[in-house]
């Protein structure tokens, strides 16, 4: 017997997270938050730093809208939840002046030539989703 | 601990026989097949003197597709009018969470019950795409296997594991899963159908990934007093430790296995194993991917770190009993793996594993993970 | 019952403030909120904790492992970490769970965290998800039902059982009135009684929108140590002394000519008879119940305290179950004033055990506390049941 | 003009018109009536018919219409400004509905955009004082004074001095800077639609006295948020709606396998207990008391006694397609024919029967027309006479 699950939902991304995606959406810049104690710049930002308990609510900075790819997969099949049809390249990359990386897409290069430690730059989306998807994908720089 | 912990008996398991599509039961039927099986092994029952009052069941809303996936499943796991507490985890913290209740004093005999059908969902990726925050993780596409695969790149970088190493890992599950009636995918393979499968998700490739699969799987646990009368050849749990990893990928250092080793630690205390490599006989790791199985033994210590490519060609796993069950890539639904890496582990040391049984088992460990790249991490110590 | 390994007591609670709306919060930031609360309560930090618990219901925000996503707010980042649901008792099963995981030396210190974010899914759409898909899905419209409310106007007459409901509706909104935390607080005056039982809107039969539960977002938060740390942490730890957990099957047999005995009677009767406890309205000094409408909490008052016939309605109309009664039922203000469905259950240990305490706050009962009862409510009438105690002084353990 | 936070009823209807999305209405024939009670209160008919609408004054109380919404002009206000929250002042009684709820809940905001109330420049004014930071205002002594000309304006003197703030209604002579301005513009400046140094520019603010004064005294107050005015105004919080949808194929097994073939041949069939006897519908795989496999099935009913009635007024929209139930209807708990005497069953009535059915009559299944062995095979039970 067939059937769906499905219901409707109507998620928030919180103050900290509505701040970090507007400045992408409507800046095209990359937020990040800064734990003084830990030393470290972390993106996506969130509110307290779950190592020391620091609270980052306020310790914005922005990032370099360029960075280096630290690791990365191809992705080879198809499913309603990807954000592309494969194959694409999904990445690990680290902007400039932040210490840790984040998953993204890359494109315009081919699947077999990416490699670790590319230089790559943030393309922007045309159209807003609201959410980390307003910075579209990284090009090869 | 700072206190003597009492020992806890598991008197029996039983399992259902793992498939890529029951499709003629609903998982209350498998269920049912199981309570049938262990109670014949151990003559349990649920009175309410002397009978089983405490059930902890293991299983998951997202892939059964039910709000309290375990009010479907109350009656038969004999829990009508009983206390009953749902894991939704993977099932190896159900035992974790047993183990106390007895510990505790609260009751002494409890029931363990886990079941999973990942067939029922249109695609196991889209499930676990759910696990991801909305705005960064499910926006990206995120799922159990893509992040597994940025895992992958990374410990084979640090490692140097090669394709032909992580053939070997699946050929050899092969191998084993073909004696263990309860295994899903016993068809035989060779190095190249391996390495020449097609790529799902770089480095990964579609064998290196366990078959999609429906089971369940059940045991029994006493207190050391009332052991006896269920068996009598009990396995004893000594140890449980688990451990959870940062939630952001990029916070991680993907290749360090820093959940796992903090896991096995606090088991291995708990148990009083100094040496994982002297003194244990037999693991069971739940290797979803090839590239986890090195990875994995390397967090439990059989390896030093960065060297579990090598332990592979230094036949490792042959040595230290790994996965006699065939594995998680023999295929084990997500949910319940951990019990079913426990099961084998238990039937080892009971010397009830058939054609697996190896030699000389006093004590073996079931490792188990949950979350994308093995975000949280869990580790039982079993001993005879 | 065999003897309990080791005392456990309640050493730290946080909650957040209960609402219908959180836009400011994503998920793991509200559970935050409750976590520094209740570590700011106990006076410790997350290094002081072993093991943290979690629960919620997957399907009511549509997030597969929460925890895994929440771990950036639940503090359980290099701890251990267990995950339990179990419907509408998830609050309460943690709070066991937390007793049974410190009471058998696994851990000293546990970490329980309930919570809900109903704002970002469809409660109702989730609850209906809870039958069967093969059958019953397509009869069931969330959790409303009018059995009992039918029920109790056949046993003590129509306008005696709907003015009970009443009173019992209006007296939880005045203790809510007094909790700074609650949901809804509307400030009904019994003098409304006639009125909201013709006016307000009927959901099903006499079940109306005024007697039912809300539905809310927030976060409830526990700290529970073992006897020797709880003691050098915490002035005044709160013990847990039993509890019992009763599941049924998902059958709704129970509407027949011949009914079952309820679970909530059957958890009552067990747990009260091993800690020898022969008066339950005379022994317990106050009562957090789980009550999803003013007509369940009402009628269930009966089964949880052993109760005969009309004695329930009685104590009510007698106003025993007010803040200065014999036995005050939910001076939070209950499961009618706030409902965020994963704390829901564990909200009824916190604030009774606030209530031992002596700390509650302006809902603080006025005469002296000593010992609470505390319920929780899930699935398809299932039950759990938990004794609290000011004093440790009710029986011997094997280790301290 | 009764005000309820800062917005009078009479406003709401009268923007009516220019908030109404025609396009949301084209399948809609529906009136509503409109009873506020309290000062600045009224009676109002609303009719939206086919991507239309019409807003009446009525003579006194209104009634006969689809929906007749009873509430005084506080709450009515506060509900329509998301000031108060419509499920608690329907909860409390402090809104009543006569009629069919679903049109207020299901038609409304597909009707209408959200009514923002229209910001006055006395409200800003008068605020001041609360807005005051006396923390910022360390030797301060100042006069702001304030000459709004047009719509709403006024003249006002703010007084700054000893960390305190006073408001005058009138313009005093000696004030240390005066403002001069359309009371629209002030509006716009304090609602930042307008940028301070382009109103001065351009000449839409005239500034006597002191300028320095002028600049600086923004820092002296918090700044205004209207009453009423949505939050999102003041900051935007990011929100994403979704529906994650899993496809799912639900195995039958056995036991549902025969209580469908049975509802093929009009029939039900109950597991029966090997050891208490007690019968199960629909059937399950196991006896939870006795925890023993049922294996064998008997045929019951199909005819049954009806034991308790729910008469469901309150239909939640199915989670699937939105869609509401057609209400009231009647779910009932009956005793199957031939089943143990605790074991209920429940379904639906046929709606024709809902004034006529009572505990313990006997009640028969209607089924489809084509069955295909699913929940649909079986429509509902109607009373059998």
């Amino acid at each position: 017997m067939t059937g769906k699950m499905a219901l409707p939902n109507h998620y928030f991304a919180g103050r900290l997270g509505s701040k970090f995606i507007i400045a992408l959406r409507d800046e095209n810049k990359i937020l990040g938050v800064k734990c003084e104690k830990c030393d470290k710049v972390f993106v996506p930002p969130r509110e307290y730093c779950e190592r020391c308990m620091s609270k980052l609510d306020e310790c914005w900075v922005e990032l370099s809208n360029e960075g280096v790819i630290t690791n990365y997969t191809v992705v080879n099949y198809n499913d309603k939840h990807l954000p592309r049809r494969a194959p694409y390249i999904l990445a690990l990359i680290k902007v400039d002046g932040a210490d840790t990386p984040f998953p993204h897409i890359v494109e315009g290069i081919d699947a077999e030539d990416v490699k670790t430690g590319m230089k790559v730059k943030a393309v922007f989306a045309e159209e807003t989703t609201n959410t980390i998807r307003d910075l579209d994908h990284f090009e090869p720089v | 601990m700072g206190i003597e912990m009492k020992r806890v008996a598991v008197c029996a398991v039983a399992q259902h026989k793992c498939d890529s599509n029951i499709w003629h039961k609903r998982f209350q039927g498998m269920l049912l097949d199981v309570l049938e099986d262990i109670q014949k092994q151990t003559g349990m029952h649920f009175s309410e003197e002397g009978g089983v009052r405490s059930i902890v069941s293991a299983s998951d809303d997202v892939f059964d597709a039910r709000t309290i996936s375990d009010n479907g499943i109350t009656d038969v796991i004999g829990a009508h009018y009983r206390e009953e507490e749902k894991m939704a985890q993977e099932s190896l913290n159900a035992l974790g969470y047993a183990m106390s209740i007895i510990l505790s004093g609260h009751e002494d005999v409890v029931y363990v019950a886990g079941h999973c059908k990942e067939s029922q969902g249109e695609s196991r990726n889209v499930c676990t795409n759910l696990s991801y925050d909305p705005f960064y993780g499910r926006a990206m596409g995120l799922d159990y296997t893509n992040v597994a695969a940025l895992q992958a790149r990374a410990y084979m970088e640090k490692s140097g594991l090669t394709e032909e190493q992580m053939a070997k890992v699946v050929v050899r599950a092969r191998q084993w899963a073909e004696k263990n009636p309860y295994a899903n995918a016993t068809e035989q393979v060779e190095l190249g159908d391996v390495m020449y499968s097609p790529m799902l998700c770089d480095p990964i490739r579609t064998m290196h990934a366990y078959p999609v699969s429906d089971g369940a799987v059940v045991m029994l646990l006493a207190s050391e007093e009332r052991a006896h009368e269920f068996t009598d050849n009990p396995v004893w749990l000594t140890g449980f430790g688990s451990c959870m990893d940062s939630y952001f990928l990029g916070d991680r250092d993907l290749a360090s296995n820093f959940a796992l080793k903090q896991a096995a630690e606090r088991a291995y205390k708990m148990a009083g194993v100094k040496d994982a490599r002297k003194e244990i006989d037999l693991v069971e790791v739940m290797d979803c991917y090839a590239y986890q199985q090195p990875m994995w033994l390397e967090g439990l210590g059989f390896c030093g770190d960065g060297e579990g490519a090598k332990f592979i060609d230094e036949e490792g796993p042959a040595k230290y009993n790994v996965n006699l069950s065939g594995g998680m890539l023999a295929g084990n639904p997500i949910m319940t793996s951990g019990l079913y890496r426990m099961a084998e582990a238990v039937l080892q040391l009971k010397g009830d594993a058939g054609e697996r049984q190896a030699a000389d088992v006093n004590r073996a460990i079931a490792q188990s993970t949950t979350g994308g790249a093995g975000q949280f991490h869990t580790v039982v110590v079993l001993e005879k | 019952m065999a003897k309990k390994n080791r005392n456990v007591g309640i050493v730290g609670i946080g909650q957040t403030e209960y609402s219908s709306h959180k836009e400011h919060q994503n998920q793991a930031e509200m559970v935050n909120e409750a976590v520094r609360y209740a570590l700011e309560d106990a006076n410790i930090t997350l290094d002081d904790i072993d093991c943290v618990l979690h629960g919620n219901m997957e399907l009511f925000e549509m997030v597969f492992q929460p925890d895994m996503w929440h771990s950036l707010g639940s503090g359980a980042y290099g701890k251990d970490q267990f995950r339990i649901t179990t419907g509408g008792t998830t609050g309460a099963s943690l709070v066991c769970a937390a007793d049974n995981l410190v009471a058998s030396g696994m851990y000293d210190v546990v970490m329980a965290i309930g919570m809900e974010k109903l704002q970002e899914g469809h409660t109702t759409g989730g609850i209906t998800n809870m039958a069967d898909p093969l059958w019953f899905r397509h009869l069931q419209t969330g959790a409303l039902t009018a059995t009992t409310a039918t029920m109790m106007m056949d046993e003590f007459g129509e306008e005696r059982a709907k003015k009970a409901a009443m009173k019992y509706r209006i007296l939880m909104d005045k203790h809510a009135c007094l909790n700074p935390r609650a949901h809804r607080r509307f400030g009904l005056e019994y003098e409304q009684a006639d009125d909201l039982m013709n006016t307000s809107p009927q959901l099903v039969g006499e079940l109306r929108l005024i007697h039912m539960c809300s539905q809310s977002d927030g976060a409830c938060v526990m700290i529970f140590a073992s006897e020797k740390k709880a003691k050098k942490m915490c002035k005044t730890p709160v013990w847990i002394r039993d509890h019992i957990t009763v599941h049924r099957e998902e059958t709704f047999n129970n509407f027949g000519i011949e009914m079952p005995e309820m679970t909530h009677h059957y958890a009552a009767r067990k747990l009260f008879e091993r800690n020898g406890i022969k008066d339950p309205v005379e022994y317990f000094d106050v009562f957090e119940m789980y009550d999803p409408s003013a007509w369940w909490g009402l009628d269930w008052a009966r089964e949880f305290l052993l109760l005969k016939d009309d004695e329930h309605i009685k104590l009510l109309e007698d106003g025993e179950f007010d803040l200065d009664g014999k036995l005050p039922i939910n001076p939070s203000g209950g499961v009618t004033a706030s409902n965020p469905i994963g704390a829901t259950a564990m909200l009824r240990p916190a604030e009774a055990a606030m209530q031992l305490r002596g700390d509650a706050g302006p809902q603080q009962i006025k005469k002296k506390v000593k010992h609470a009862l505390a319920s929780g409510f899930g699935g398809t009438l299932w039950s759990v049941l938990m004794m609290l105690e000011k004093d440790l002084d009710w029986q011997e353990v094997e280790n301290g | 003009m009764a005000e309820y936070f800062g917005t009078a009823v009479e406003d709401i209807f009268n923007t009516m018109e220019e908030r109404f999305l025609s396009e949301g209405t084209l399948d809609v024939d529906v009136t509503i009536g409109y009873n506020i009670s309290g000062e600045g209160g009224g009676n109002w008919k609303v009719t939206i018919k086919e991507g239309t609408l019409k807003v009446e004054d009525a003579d006194g109380e209104v009634t006969d219409c689809t929906a007749v919404l009873n509430a005084n002009a506080e709450t009515f206000v506060g509900v329509t400004l998301g000031k108060l929250d419509a499920g608690e002042a329907f909860s409390s009684g402090n809104i009543k509905v006569d009629g069919d709820l679903t049109v207020l809940v299901a038609i409304l905001p597909k009707a209408f955009k959200p009514f923002k109330p229209v910001i006055k420049a006395s409200a800003i004014v008068e605020s001041v004082e609360e807005r005051f930071l006396p923390e910022k205002a360390e030797g301060v002594d100042i006069k702001i004074g304030y000459d709004l000309s047009g719509d709403g304006g006024g003249q006002w003197t703010v007084v700054v001095k000893d960390q305190t703030c006073t408001l005058k209604e009138v313009l005093d002579d000696d004030c240390t800077v005066i403002m001069r301005m359309e009371a629209q513009v002030f509006v716009d400046l304090n609602q930042g639609k307008l940028d301070g140094g382009t109103a001065f520019s351009s000449g839409q603010v005239k500034v006597d006295g002191d300028i320095g004064v002028a600049g600086q005294s923004a820092s002296l107050f918090e700044k205004y948020v209207a009453e009423g005015a949505a939050e999102e105004e003041g900051e935007e919080l990011i929100s994403l709606k979704c529906v994650p949808s899993i496809n799912q194929r639900y195995a039958t097994g056995p036991t549902m396998g025969k209580w469908f073939d049975g509802l093929k041949e009009k029939k039900f069939f109950a597991s029966k207990c090997p050891q208490c006897g007690r019968t199960l519908v629909p059937p399950r795989e196991i006896c939870a008391q006795c925890r023993v496999r049922c294996n064998e099935f008997v045929e019951v009913g199909p005819d049954a006694t009806v034991t308790l009635i729910d008469v469901v007024y309150y239909a939640s929209p199915d989670p699937l397609t939105g869609k509401i139930r057609e209400t009231p209807y009647t779910a009932l708990f009956m005793v199957l024919d031939g089943v143990s005497r605790d074991e209920s069953f429940a379904h639906d009535l046929n709606p024709k029967d809902i004034d006529r059915i009572k505990p313990g009559m006997k009640v028969r299944p209607v089924w489809a027309e084509k069955r295909m062995g699913t929940y649909r095979d079986l429509l509902y039970f109607e009373i059998a006479d």
